[in-house]
């Protein structure tokens, strides 16, 4: 586990800056925070005035056993964010444009049963569309959403389908297989 | 049959239309088709006649006269049948609007006073009707109120500055050969110094310039005709503007004579020339303005300015072929571009006043009879053989290129496809492409109204295809202007230096309508397909938004509208502006106390006391 | 090949004129689209044989269905089949418009097209190759002769079930029925 | 005889199109390396249309078509070929100028009616790329006519058989000069196919049309090519004493025409009315003056 000081230093920071957030580092380096519903803005808006800056993409897991769903903001930045060794070894500033980018996964868990959380809009504009689609296909809330009106799909769900409980075979089964096949005799 | 009865039918029948306007409104409508239809028979029945009859002795000493000649039988037959055409026209064009007994009246009379500018024998009695006839026009134009008030001072403005030149005129001829009947002053003008006569052409042509809105005095015509009511425009744009033009046909033929007309102007560059580069530049100019337009009645009317460049273009020539093209495209214009007018007020009238190109479309599923005509008018326009502008349009080009003029017969040829350009924005826009949902119950055109405008483009076909029936007529005017006629066939020209046969034209044609219908019939099975049963790329197509006709030339208004800034019209604008500060300053003088009054009479008595004691003129 | 054989000519030249100048819709569904640019340009070159592709439906008598047909992709379909000129193919391009190839399962991808608008014919293979197209064509040319191709006749035989089959799956559909049921039998 | 001719010469002038048009694009395959189709293919095509069911928006829509082919038809009665002309007595060279209209104005007329935006986009880029080659194109006939001082276009072309072709007088060397610029526009070849492109607007004022009457469409192309090209022959190359040797002329215009067609992207309408009123316009204008100057 090459504990590089990048994330050492920021996990520091965190963990004393934050009460209900736990930090680790994956062991290709990768930093991990796990905050709470309530918390989860405050340690993006923290990210992004650490510099990292760029919020690549928010995504979602459904955790059918622990009744759990996940939201997950993977965010990197554009320049290098504190000193140390760069890709090749050679040292590079804090500021630099080529320096060493890891991104950092800021994941939050909600209940199955009602999941909201509220929008990063206000932090991230981007964030926008993914949460549109994690709304129409997770079913997930996002309070203060500008538009969550349909994406891709043309017609309404009972069960959002990305969610694991929604069983896709019965689907197809009911809705493209009851079509009858052209009968050419009649 | 006297012109003296016709003058007062004329102008009696506009009155009593006025009175019988109180009675009942059946009545007034009536008694309007009823007198334009005897002045049309009244004036037909003077062809060939040469009559001078002076119909007031001694006004001032002189005594007011009023003849036909060929010229003036043409365009007083042109006049009156447009006029009947328009006054039928406006009887549902008008219907609920107000005050449409004083619009009936107005129309008669200045039908009335173009008779009798076209009659009159003198050139008192000229500027008599001339007045009347801008007075009916300025009311006329007006009449929408709003923005037309606005159109209608500045049309008034413009041709009163017309008029005082002509005033002009006509005192200088009066004073030098104590005469104004044309047989006195073209004796006169014999002798008369080439200065003079310039003076004289350039005063009159100032007044003829302005009614006929060649390029420098063009600025009132498209807000005129735009905010005219759609008959009239038709009237106005179809034979008032070419008043014009028979003024230019008086003083170079009758008055000045050919000969002296063509020597008038510096050796340099004489005046026919310089006459024939305005009109080129009336051709050019306007067309691209045309273009630029999504209203459709100002498209048409920068076209009228445009179309006018052709005639005058023509008529500078002085050759009997150019006098021959001209007056001819005068009569053809006049035709479809009246019909243009009348396609436009039936659109109107249908759509509850819309006019602008871009919120119309697919009006032709709607009213076919109204696009055939319009189709028709517009073929006219643009010279398609086998219509009548096509013959005119030939013979004006046969002049300018075998006068070894090509860079003229460049601008009218290039003209002709700033034409197309513009008359297919105008067909387009109105009638083809998807039919807006709002005019989905749209019903055809009424009867009085496609009346009118069957005839005129039957004239329009007519004239195309057996062109040998006006040019007869204007053979006629040839010689009396002393030119030598035309050996004109029934169906076209025959001359050495290339010939014209409209009849082979017309047979080719028919053959080859004919053989490709025959093999479109041979083909598969058709269907008629919906306006919604059209490729978009898989998608269904979208109500009220599948239509192109907003921005239709765009890449081309990028490139030419920078260099079309309209300089005589801002020209216009800023004396206009000039003229009225300098009002507002001398306003301040009175200030409405009476003791300021007295100072200035006091200060100007001792002024006077003053320069008598130092210089005594007295 | 018989196209150079007069006598052909004379017996049927409504179909030999079929045969020989096949336009393909230029419609891209799917995964399969990548196949068609190799096959009308250098490499293999579909004009020899008279196929090119087509700006409108209107133009075409081909239709190539190419790759997975998503139910909205279907609506397209449908309204692209119904504005081509009668006699018209259809060849189904892949596994996907067969029985659904891989995304059998999916929620938002139709299984059989042949339900929704007759398929002349079929090319099997998870994105069969250009060569593969010709063999389609040259068997298109096969079903041509003997009269099998008739997609578009069942298509008007049955339109009842087919426009059944498509608003049960697409829901109102927003252009009216191309042939009204009674007149055409 | 007369009469024969007045039947035949549309015939020839169909199927040398037809053979134009096939060779097009078999040259055009054999530029990209492909075999490309049979010479017969445009024979194929236009068959497989005429047996086509064809869908019609309307009265219009039909007259359009037949109107634009009808006025080709006309056109080419005009236009002698190799010593002969059916027509050349009735309006000359003006008729002609005035004929061409009818083709595009007729094809505008029916895309308009198919009431798709694709055709209008097409169309109005007709016109006015149409404007824009107009402009040096009637610089030209004109300073040809004043050379040789007639509108007759039998008398032009015989005085350009006995003395030389434009190409070797002098003034009117700048006219062919120029006509040869705007070949390609007048066409309707690759660096001026904006009007039918295929991508952008669907094949533009043709894109709703379908069985007969986009085999019309097809004839009225072969013919549109025939015209242009013979139009270029004769005014400016002085035609010919046969019609073979005309036929060969036409071929070396028709190859020049492919090679400009292979090698160029397609322009937008503004880039080709720019081109268009810049150099071949300058070119010539100069000629006109030229022979205005020298002819006094």
């Amino acid at each position: 586990m090459n504990d590089s000081p990048m994330n050492g230093q920021l996990k520091k920071k965190l963990d004393s800056v934050f009460r209900d957030i736990e930090t680790d580092v994956s062991d290709d380096g990768r930093l991990t925070i796990h905050a709470t519903k309530e918390s989860v803005l405050t340690v993006l808006s923290l990210l992004k005035d650490e510099g990292w800056s760029f919020l690549q993409l928010v995504s979602c897991v459904d955790w059918i056993k622990q009744d759990e769903i996940e939201i997950v903001y993977v965010l990197s930045s554009y320049v290098g964010v504190e000193d140390g060794p760069d890709a090749k070894g050679e040292p590079y500033a804090k500021g630099e444009p080529d320096a060493k980018r890891e991104s950092i996964l800021l994941k939050t868990r909600l209940p199955r049963s009602e999941p909201s959380v509220l929008t990063a809009i206000h932090v991230f504009a981007n964030a926008e569309p993914y949460e549109r689609e994690i709304h129409e296909l997770f079913g997930v809330h996002f309070e203060g959403h500008p538009r969550l009106t349909p994406l891709f799909l043309d017609r309404e769900y009972k069960i959002p389908p990305f969610r694991k409980d929604f069983d896709t075979e019965q689907y197809v089964k009911d809705v493209f297989d009851s079509v009858p096949p052209i009968d050419e005799e009649s | 049959m006297s012109l003296e009865l016709l003058m007062v039918v004329a102008l009696g029948g506009s009155l009593l239309t006025y009175v019988l306007g109180r009675v009942s409104s059946r009545l007034r409508n009536g008694f309007a088709v009823l007198v334009s239809l005897a002045l049309v028979a009244m004036v037909a029945s003077l062809y060939g006649k040469a009559l001078h009859v002076s119909y007031y002795e001694d006004f001032l000493g002189m005594s007011l006269v009023l003849r036909v000649s060929g010229l003036s039988w043409l365009f007083a037959m042109t006049a009156s049948t447009l006029g009947c055409l328009s006054v039928v026209f406006s009887l549902s064009y008008m219907k609920g609007k107000e005050r449409t007994s004083f619009y009936y009246s107005m129309l008669l009379l200045v039908n009335a006073a173009m008779l009798g500018v076209v009659l009159s024998g003198d050139l008192l009695s000229l500027f008599i009707f001339w007045e009347i006839m801008s007075w009916s026009t300025f009311l006329l134009i007006s009449y929408n109120g709003g923005p037309a008030l606005a159109a209608g001072m500045k049309y008034f403005v413009m041709s009163f500055v017309g008029s005082l030149a002509m005033l002009a005129g006509l005192l200088t001829v009066y004073g030098s050969f104590g005469t104004l009947e044309f047989g006195g002053v073209a004796a006169g003008m014999l002798s008369a110094s080439p200065g003079y006569i310039l003076a004289i052409f350039v005063l009159f042509g100032v007044a003829f310039g302005t009614k006929n809105a060649i390029w420098p005095f063009h600025a009132w015509l498209p807000p005129a005709h735009s905010e005219a009511p759609s008959p009239f425009s038709a009237i106005l744009s179809g034979i008032l503007i070419k008043m014009g033009v028979y003024g230019f046909l008086l003083i170079i033929f009758v008055l000045v004579g050919l000969r002296n007309f063509m020597a008038l102007g510096a050796d340099g560059l004489p005046l026919h020339t310089v006459l024939s580069i305005v009109g080129a530049i009336t051709i050019l100019f306007p067309t691209f303005m045309a273009i630029m337009q999504n209203d459709a009645k100002k498209l048409l009317a920068w076209s009228t300015v445009a179309q006018a460049g052709y005639i005058i273009l023509g008529i500078s020539f002085g050759t009997s072929l150019s006098v021959a093209g001209g007056v001819f495209h005068f009569v053809n214009h006049a035709v479809f571009k009246a019909l243009l007018f009348m396609v436009v007020g039936t659109v109107e009238y249908r759509t509850k006043g819309v006019r602008d190109l871009d919120s119309l479309g697919g009006l032709i599923k709607k009213m076919p009879l109204t696009f055939a005509v319009a189709l028709i008018g517009v073929c006219g326009l643009i010279g398609v053989p086998l219509t009548n502008g096509f013959v005119s349009k030939w013979l004006i080009y046969k002049t300018l290129i075998l006068e070894r003029s090509p860079f003229l017969a460049l601008v009218a040829l290039f003209g002709t496809w700033g034409t197309i350009l513009y008359s297919y924005k105008f067909l387009h826009n109105i009638f083809l492409g998807q039919l807006p949902e709002k005019y989905k119950d749209l019903e055809r055109a009424p009867m009085t109204m496609r009346l009118p405008m069957t005839v005129l483009s039957i004239v329009v076909v007519l004239f195309g295809v057996l062109p040998g029936i006006p040019l007869s007529v204007i053979n006629s005017i040839d010689t009396s202007f002393g030119l030598k006629p035309l050996n004109v066939t029934l169906w076209g020209l025959a001359s050495d230096t290339g010939a014209l046969n409209t009849i082979n034209i017309l047979a080719a044609v028919f053959a080859g309508l004919l053989i490709v219908w025959l093999v479109l019939k041979s083909g598969g099975r058709k269907v008629s397909v919906d306006q919604a049963d059209n490729y978009a790329a898989g998608a269904a197509i979208p109500k009220d938004k599948y239509q192109y006709s907003v921005g239709f030339y765009a890449p081309l208004t990028r490139m030419v509208a920078p260099y079309l800034k309209d300089f005589m019209d801002s020209f216009y604008m800023r004396l206009a502006g000039w003229v009225g500060g300098l009002g507002s300053g001398i306003r301040r003088i009175y200030t409405g106390y009476v003791g300021d009054y007295a100072m200035y009479i006091v200060l100007f008595l001792a002024a006077l006391i003053f320069v008598q004691l130092t210089w005594s003129p007295w | 090949m018989d196209r150079n054989q007069l006598t052909k000519w004379f017996k049927a030249p409504t179909k030999m004129a079929h045969k020989y100048s096949l336009h393909a819709v230029y419609f891209c569904t799917g995964c399969g689209v990548i196949e068609i640019p190799p096959t009308i340009t250098a490499r293999w070159d579909a004009e020899r044989f008279g196929v090119i592709p087509a700006a409108t439906p209107r133009h075409a008598n081909l239709f190539l269905i190419t790759g997975y047909v998503s139910v909205k992709t279907l609506r397209a379909v449908i309204r692209t089949y119904e504005q081509m000129p009668e006699p018209k193919f259809t060849v189904g391009f892949g596994s996907c418009p067969i029985n659904g190839g891989m995304y059998w399962d999916s929620y938002n991808t139709i299984n059989q097209l042949d339900k929704y608008i007759p398929i002349d014919g079929w090319i099997a293979g998870c994105m069969p190759r250009p060569e593969a197209i010709f063999v389609a064509v040259t068997h298109l040319w096969t079903l041509i002769d003997k009269d099998m191709a008739d997609g578009y006749k069942r298509y008007r035989k049955h339109y009842a079930q087919y426009r059944a089959n498509q608003e049960q799956v697409l829901g109102e559909l927003e252009w009216p029925p191309l042939f009204q049921s009674e007149r055409e039998g | 005889m007369r009469i024969l001719w007045l039947v035949l010469s549309p015939l020839i002038a169909l199927a040398v199109g037809l053979f134009f048009l096939g060779l097009s694009r078999r040259v055009m395959a054999r530029i990209h390396w492909r075999y490309g189709p049979p010479l017969y293919q445009p024979l194929i095509e236009i068959f497989r249309y005429f047996t086509q069911k064809g869908s019609s928006h309307g009265v219009l829509f039909g007259l359009g078509i037949v109107l634009s082919l009808a006025g080709s038809i006309v056109v080419i009665l005009f236009l002698p070929f190799g010593g002969i002309c059916s027509m050349s007595g009735s309006g000359g060279m003006l008729v002609v100028l005035y004929m061409m209209l009818l083709a595009p104005l007729g094809i505008a007329l029916s895309g308009g009616e198919a009431a798709n935006p694709n055709a209008s986009i097409g169309i109005s880029r007709k016109l006015m790329l149409a404007l824009g080659y107009e402009l040096p194109f009637l610089l030209i006939v004109l300073a040809i006519m004043t050379h040789y001082d007639t509108i007759s276009l039998v008398d032009i072309v015989s005085a350009q058989r006995e003395t030389a072709s434009a190409f070797a007088s002098f003034p009117l060397v700048l006219s062919g000069i120029a006509y040869l610029l705007i070949l390609p526009a007048m066409l309707g070849m690759r660096p001026f196919e904006v009007v039918h492109a295929p991508q952008e607007i669907s094949s533009g004022p043709i894109a709703e049309y379908s069985g007969p009457y986009l085999g019309l469409v097809t004839i009225q192309h072969a013919l549109t090519t025939f015209i242009g090209i013979s139009l270029f022959v004769n005014l400016v190359w002085g035609g010919a004493g046969n019609p073979f040797v005309f036929f060969l002329k036409m071929l070396v215009v028709l190859a020049f025409g492919l090679f400009v067609n292979a090698a160029f992207p397609r322009l937008r309408v503004e880039q080709a009315v720019r081109y268009l009123w810049r150099w071949p316009t300058l070119i010539a204008f100069v000629g006109l003056i030229l022979v205005v100057t020298l002819g006094r």
